[in-house]
């Protein structure tokens, strides 16, 4: 179901093809073991007069059965360990040079975004706050600054395959390139109390025009 | 209550007697809760240098002369181990008086401190170094009572010349309480 | 070493005598210090947990797949009480499920008789453990009653929300909740200390280490586990007790405390917990697999370090649980790299329990049935676990229900099926009286399928971004869509038809309890202690002057030396 | 009894090493003597080490003096000591897994905003500043010009919703729902005035007897500010001009 949900962000094929990866290759394994492991069980199943083998599991040669594919596994995590953590890296640790600032505010139970406005500098005068709507334009590198009034909150992007937990008291930030316009969901991840079902927001990704339209028009209607 | 002991209970595969391997088995889990509290502490302690002027406030000295109560205590506590392990019943109950003697004082200055403490101000709520304080030497407290309460019944027996290796079991406990107590000392009080 | 024993067992044969005669109901079935009472009433106790957990289970999935319908034996759901249910399933199906059957139930019941000894080393000291669980379940009911409703702030139970009453909504139930939790693993440490001092000193003569059957070293492993981890969480679980009624500010950030700081000290415990239950259940497996393929084991020793590996390794890996929760991200390479390793022991164990099966004459009686579709299933939970260690994967499946799905694969594999196969393998020594094998088999077909089919569509339903914990997806509408409710639906009608199937169980445990043909001492030619005694095994196990000597180890199956295909641990030759 | 016996027996390892129970405690004294006179020769002299290796070095001394020489621990079998060095060691692993994100107040990309605040007022006030004592301003967290409608926009229209009608968001899983402002119903109760709502907002309505969900805002606001949202919420009234 993965597939049909679109890539809305720089880094989101680089998670699809991660995961990807990682299918690909336990499902090897798995698919290998679950076939050894029902063929067995018919091969070996009971026949009258037939004893069992006496099988130790000592010799060298008969071990190998069990160590070389305790080897490969070894391999495989080290391949799963570099893909991981070379996306890792990518979407978490390093910070592209953003174009613009926003903040992401948590609290029970609604998201309050602040878009820099048209001077594109947060803690101006001409911030505008939205509840439950966050506005960014396309092909543009976002930092966001998450934080939570009250308790643990997660600022969850489908989309983007962006997550996050806002943590009261502190500021943690993140970074997204969105690549394609459209309306989607913004999700809150992490329970916080009896109104998580309904902590839901909607990220307008938008393009150029549209945008500065937008911020001109929600300046008017904040700003008398 | 007459209850017979399983046999399972005189086996001692491992060499050491099951008493005692169930003790150090407690110890071990001991460790890691009071492991788990102080390090927590320190992390907090480290990252929070405003601490030293809550800690401070504490009282030294009176941590101090805790300190040399428990230790004698402890002393007692392993005279005891040694005249039951002659055999001498009375002689390690008589001890092992002294040593509950020695919690009970523990306790009245800790109860005096803590009234002190309260009646300064400083309270549970206080901030968070409080709380940490509060919270670790309560729990250390705790297991002085428990000590204290066990160690009268082993006394008991001990005094009727019964279950005599029971002295070793709980002086280990005992040493262990002890033992924290030798760290949360600098911890406490000390470290400014 | 010998003649010690020799000399307590004339000792202590009159004092088991006196003991015996002139029981009444109470003293024997309530306040017994046996082991194998005591065992029975932890299993009892779980099961009933169990049943409750399978109800809340029917409830919120009925919410989900119908939303806002009176469900039938419930009524309408509120997210509140969505909250509670969800919060409490987890825990009970955890703390007061899994748990006492796995390893306080069976490891009750099997650790003497497997080694060999007639009761626990501390047998009150038991008793004390069960009394002290059972206080723990009457409290954690009771915290669904209070004012307020049940805790709702999922079983990990995250502060600052479980930390103030004005967060939660449930200031009572999330005290009451922290003290059950609390209880529980108070008697846990008490039954722990028990078993492993039990396995290390009372072992029959001649029992040396890798003489014991394996599951009793895994639930002896397990507890170990369990004691050193839960350390730490205790003490944060008193420091989270004060923020609720004290108001201290340990996990308050805007007094110096760190909510983080739980979540560490929860997942400290936390992680090393899966273990905790997993290893009694592959325990139970692959002494069921031995028995009925009449295999030794293919490399005891092998799944023995393995199982040691897996523990240790278990205390470098928590923090996988923590890769977006605002931790260092620095840290989370080092926890993804220690969290993929540990699915080299892991694979491990299962290569050896598909290695056993090789050459072996394989009967595929219910309980075998049980032990392969653990391989299984556990399969699927193992090999989907890689993709959530995998830090880069983990930020789009965290709290998705593919986490969801994920560790249903793990956990029922363990909890149910384990116990099941246990049960049905064990049922005999303990009740004297084989099982149904056509009802068994019947159960453990409408277990089985309904089970994938319920959590196969989680796993794609995770992938489509639907996260946890929602009582209802109307308000995100990419989520919404009828192609998911259709999914829901399956799952929960599949969970129905689960539910369903669990009567036969309980059918068959009543008929055959009552009617079942008699069991005999050693119905599955199987080579451990507990077959050398009667079903069930007396007071003390075995008449005092014959607690069995130990001569080999315990799967020495089809031995080329020997006309039968099995060989016990007690015979002489 | 035959278990003391054998007890006995078991014992036979310790009965060769006659420790001098009474030498090892009057080191234990002296050692506790250096652990308290330590420490203040330290903060007299400024030299923090002297502080630490007495108070903590120290302490690792007579631990051990007490775990080896009282508990016996240094004759035991082998297997035990394994056992707590393991629980030690796994404390270590534990606090190296923790500590850079509590014992740090930043990281990558991530910083601790109350803590960094909460070290700075405490250092504050050791330092002197007593005046800094009285109630310093809890920060809000957005630190724009205060207006109450922005304010009410961002925090109070998530359940009550922009227009004051009690249709926010969030306040459609509420219940009881969120108050309607704008319902003339709502404002007949003649004990709905500002000092009401005022207090609503301050202490949260459960202080009136009302539905806990309508929680404490007061950390949030000055006096001044809590009157502007009050009146900017009054405002809402239909009978208001």
């Amino acid at each position: 179901m993965l597939e049909s949900l679109p890539q809305a962000s720089t880094y989101a094929a680089d998670i699809d093809n991660l995961i990807l990866f990682i299918g690909i290759i336990v499902g090897v394994w798995f698919f290998l073991a679950e076939g050894i492991f029902f063929w067995l069980i018919w091969k070996f199943r009971a026949k009258p007069g037939e004893k069992s083998q006496y099988l130790v599991g000592k010799e060298k040669h008969v071990k190998q059965w069990i160590t070389i594919p305790h080897a490969l596994v070894l391999v495989c995590d080290v391949f799963i360990v570099v893909a991981a953590v070379r996306v890792w890296y990518d979407v978490k640790q390093q910070l592209p040079e953003p174009d613009s600032t926003i903040r992401v505010i948590g609290q029970q139970w609604a998201w309050t975004f602040q878009h820099p406005g048209a001077d594109n500098e947060l803690d101006t005068g001409d911030d505008i706050f939205t509840v439950g709507d966050l506005h960014v334009e396309t092909e543009k590198t976002y930092h966001f600054q998450l934080q939570s009034r009250d308790v643990l909150h997660s600022f969850s992007v489908p989309v983007f395959r962006l997550k996050q937990d806002a943590i009261p008291g502190r500021s943690i930030t993140g970074w997204f390139t969105p690549t394609q316009t459209g309306e989607f969901d913004v999700q809150c991840a992490e329970i916080c109390g009896i109104g998580h079902g309904v902590m839901a927001a909607r990220i307008h990704i938008e393009d150029a025009n549209t945008h500065a339209a937008w911020i001109s028009s929600a300046s008017a209607a904040t700003t008398p | 209550m007459a209850h017979a002991r399983p046999i399972a209970t005189t086996r001692s595969a491992t060499g050491i007697p099951t008493p005692r391997l169930a003790v150090w088995w407690i110890l071990a889990s001991e460790v890691v809760i009071f492991g788990g509290l102080l390090g927590v502490y320190l992390m907090h302690r480290i990252g929070h240098p405003e601490w030293a002027e809550a800690a401070s406030h504490t009282q030294t000295w009176i941590g101090a002369i805790n300190t040399f109560v428990l230790l004698t205590s402890s002393f007692t506590c392993v005279l005891a181990h040694q005249a039951a392990e002659k055999g001498n019943g009375k002689e390690a109950a008589k001890l092992l008086g002294f040593t509950i003697l020695g919690a009970l004082m523990f306790l009245m200055i800790k109860s005096y401190e803590w009234t002190t403490e309260i009646l300064a101000g400083y309270t549970i709520t206080s901030n968070t170094f409080w709380s940490f304080y509060y919270t670790a030497a309560g729990l250390h407290a705790l297991h002085v009572i428990a000590g204290a309460i066990i160690m009268g019944f082993v006394a008991v027996d001990a005094f009727r010349g019964r279950e005599l290796h029971r002295v070793e079991i709980i002086g280990i406990y005992w040493h262990f309480v002890d033992v924290v107590w030798i760290f949360l000392f600098p911890l406490l009080y000390i470290a400014k | 070493m010998a003649d010690t024993v020799a000399d307590v067992h004339q000792h202590e044969t009159h004092g088991h005598d006196d003991h015996h005669h002139d029981q009444g109901w109470v003293s024997k079935y309530l306040l017994s210090t046996d082991h194998k009472i005591i065992g029975m009433q932890y299993m009892f106790t779980g099961m009933f947990m169990a049943v409750i957990g399978g109800y809340m289970a029917y409830v919120f999935r009925m919410q989900l797949a119908f939303p806002g319908i009176s469900v039938p034996g419930f009524g309408q759901v509120s997210p509140g009480e969505y909250n509670a249910l969800i919060t409490n399933h987890g825990s009970i199906m955890i703390f007061w499920v899994a748990m006492p059957v796995l390893i306080a139930a069976f490891g009750n019941f099997l650790i003497p008789l497997m080694i060999g000894a007639d009761d626990m080393v501390f047998p009150r000291i038991n008793r004390l453990s069960f009394q002290v669980f059972f206080l723990s379940s009457v409290v954690l009911l009771l915290s669904l009653f209070v004012e307020g409703g049940g805790f709702g702030g999922a079983w990990t139970s995250y502060p600052p929300l479980s930390a103030n009453g004005d967060y939660n909504q449930t200031a009572l139930g999330a005290t009451l909740w922290l003290t059950a939790v609390g209880l529980e693993f108070v008697a846990f440490l008490l039954g722990g200390i028990n078993f492993i001092t039990t396995l290390m000193n009372s072992r029959a003569p001649g029992m040396r280490a890798y003489d014991i059957p394996l599951v009793c070293w895994m639930i002896v492993i397990a507890s170990i586990l369990f004691m050193l981890s839960v350390g730490p969480l205790l003490a944060g679980a008193v420091m989270l007790l004060f923020d609720q009624t004290l108001n201290t500010g340990f996990y308050d950030p805007a007094r110096g405390g760190d909510p983080i700081l739980w979540q560490h000290l929860f997942w400290f415990f936390g992680h090393p917990e899966v273990y905790v239950v997993l290893l009694p259940a592959i325990g139970i497996t692959v002494d069921v697999m031995a028995t009925f393929a009449r295999k030794k084991i293919f490399g005891y020793k092998m799944v023995l370090y393995t199982a040691v590996a897996t523990g240790v390794l278990s205390f470098f890996v928590w923090a996988h649980h923590q890769f977006i929760a605002g931790i260092d991200p620095r840290m989370a390479n080092v926890f993804t790299i220690t969290t993929l390793l540990i699915s080299v022991p892991i694979a491990e164990m299962l290569f050896v329990m598909i290695a056993t099966l090789y050459g072996g004459s394989i009967q595929l009686t219910t309980p075998m049935l049980w032990a392969l579709s653990f391989m299984a299933e556990f399969l699927i939970g193992g090999v989907t676990g890689i993709f959530l260690g995998a830090s880069g994967a983990d930020i789009y499946f965290h709290d998705t229900y593919f986490v969801l799905a994920h560790f249903h694969y793990t956990f029922f594999p363990i909890a149910i099926i384990g116990t099941f196969c246990a049960f049905t393998y064990w049922f005999p020594k303990m009740f004297g009286r084989m099982m149904n094998d056509t009802l068994g088999k019947i159960h453990f077909w409408g277990t089985i399928i309904p089970f994938n089919f319920i959590f196969i569509p989680l796993f794609v339903l995770g992938m489509g971004g639907q996260h946890r914990r929602i009582y209802n997806f109307q308000h995100f509408p990419e989520i919404a869509g009828p192609e998911y409710f259709q999914l829901r639906q399956l799952a929960t009608i599949s969970l129905l038809i689960m539910l369903a199937f669990q009567l036969v169980f309980f059918y068959n445990v009543i008929v055959s309890w009552m009617r079942g043909e008699k069991a005999g001492k050693n119905p599955w030619k199987a080579n451990t202690l507990e077959w050398s005694t009667e079903s069930p095994p007396p007071h003390g196990n075995w008449p005092v002057d014959e607690l069995p000597t130990v001569y080999r180890g315990p799967y020495e199956y089809g031995h080329p030396d020997r006309e039968e295909d099995y060989w016990p641990q007690h015979l002489p030759g | 009894m035959s278990e003391n016996n054998e007890h006995h027996d078991e014992h036979g390892h310790d009965a060769g090493h006659h420790v001098n129970y009474f030498k090892i405690y009057v080191i234990l004294l002296i050692l506790f003597l250096i652990s308290v006179v330590g420490p203040e020769v330290g903060e007299a002299t400024g030299l923090r080490w002297i502080t630490l290796i007495t108070a903590f070095g120290i302490a690792v001394v007579k631990a051990r003096l007490v775990v080896n020489n009282f508990m016996h621990l240094a004759w035991e079998k082998r297997i035990m000591k394994w056992v707590l060095a393991t629980s030690l060691v796994l404390m270590l692993i534990m606090v190296s897994g923790i500590s850079p994100d509590v014992m740090n107040h930043e990281g990558q990309r991530w910083e601790n905003i109350a803590a960094k605040a909460e070290v700075e007022r405490g250092l504050a006030y050791a330092a002197g500043y007593a005046e800094e004592e009285s109630e310093a301003e809890p920060e809000v967290m957005v630190a724009a010009a205060f207006s109450a409608e922005s304010s009410f926009g961002q925090i109070c229209a998530t359940c009550h919703g922009v227009g004051g009608a009690g249709d926010g968001a969030a306040g459609a899983a509420l219940n009881p729902p969120p108050a309607n402002f704008t319902d003339p119903a709502f404002w007949a109760d003649p004990a709905r005035d500002r000092d009401r709502v005022i207090t609503v907002i301050r202490d949260g309505a459960a202080a009136v007897g009302g539905s806990a969900l309508m929680a404490p805002w007061g950390a949030l606001y000055t006096e001044e500010q809590l009157e502007q949202v009050a009146d900017y919420v009054m405002s809402f009234r239909p009978d208001a001009d």
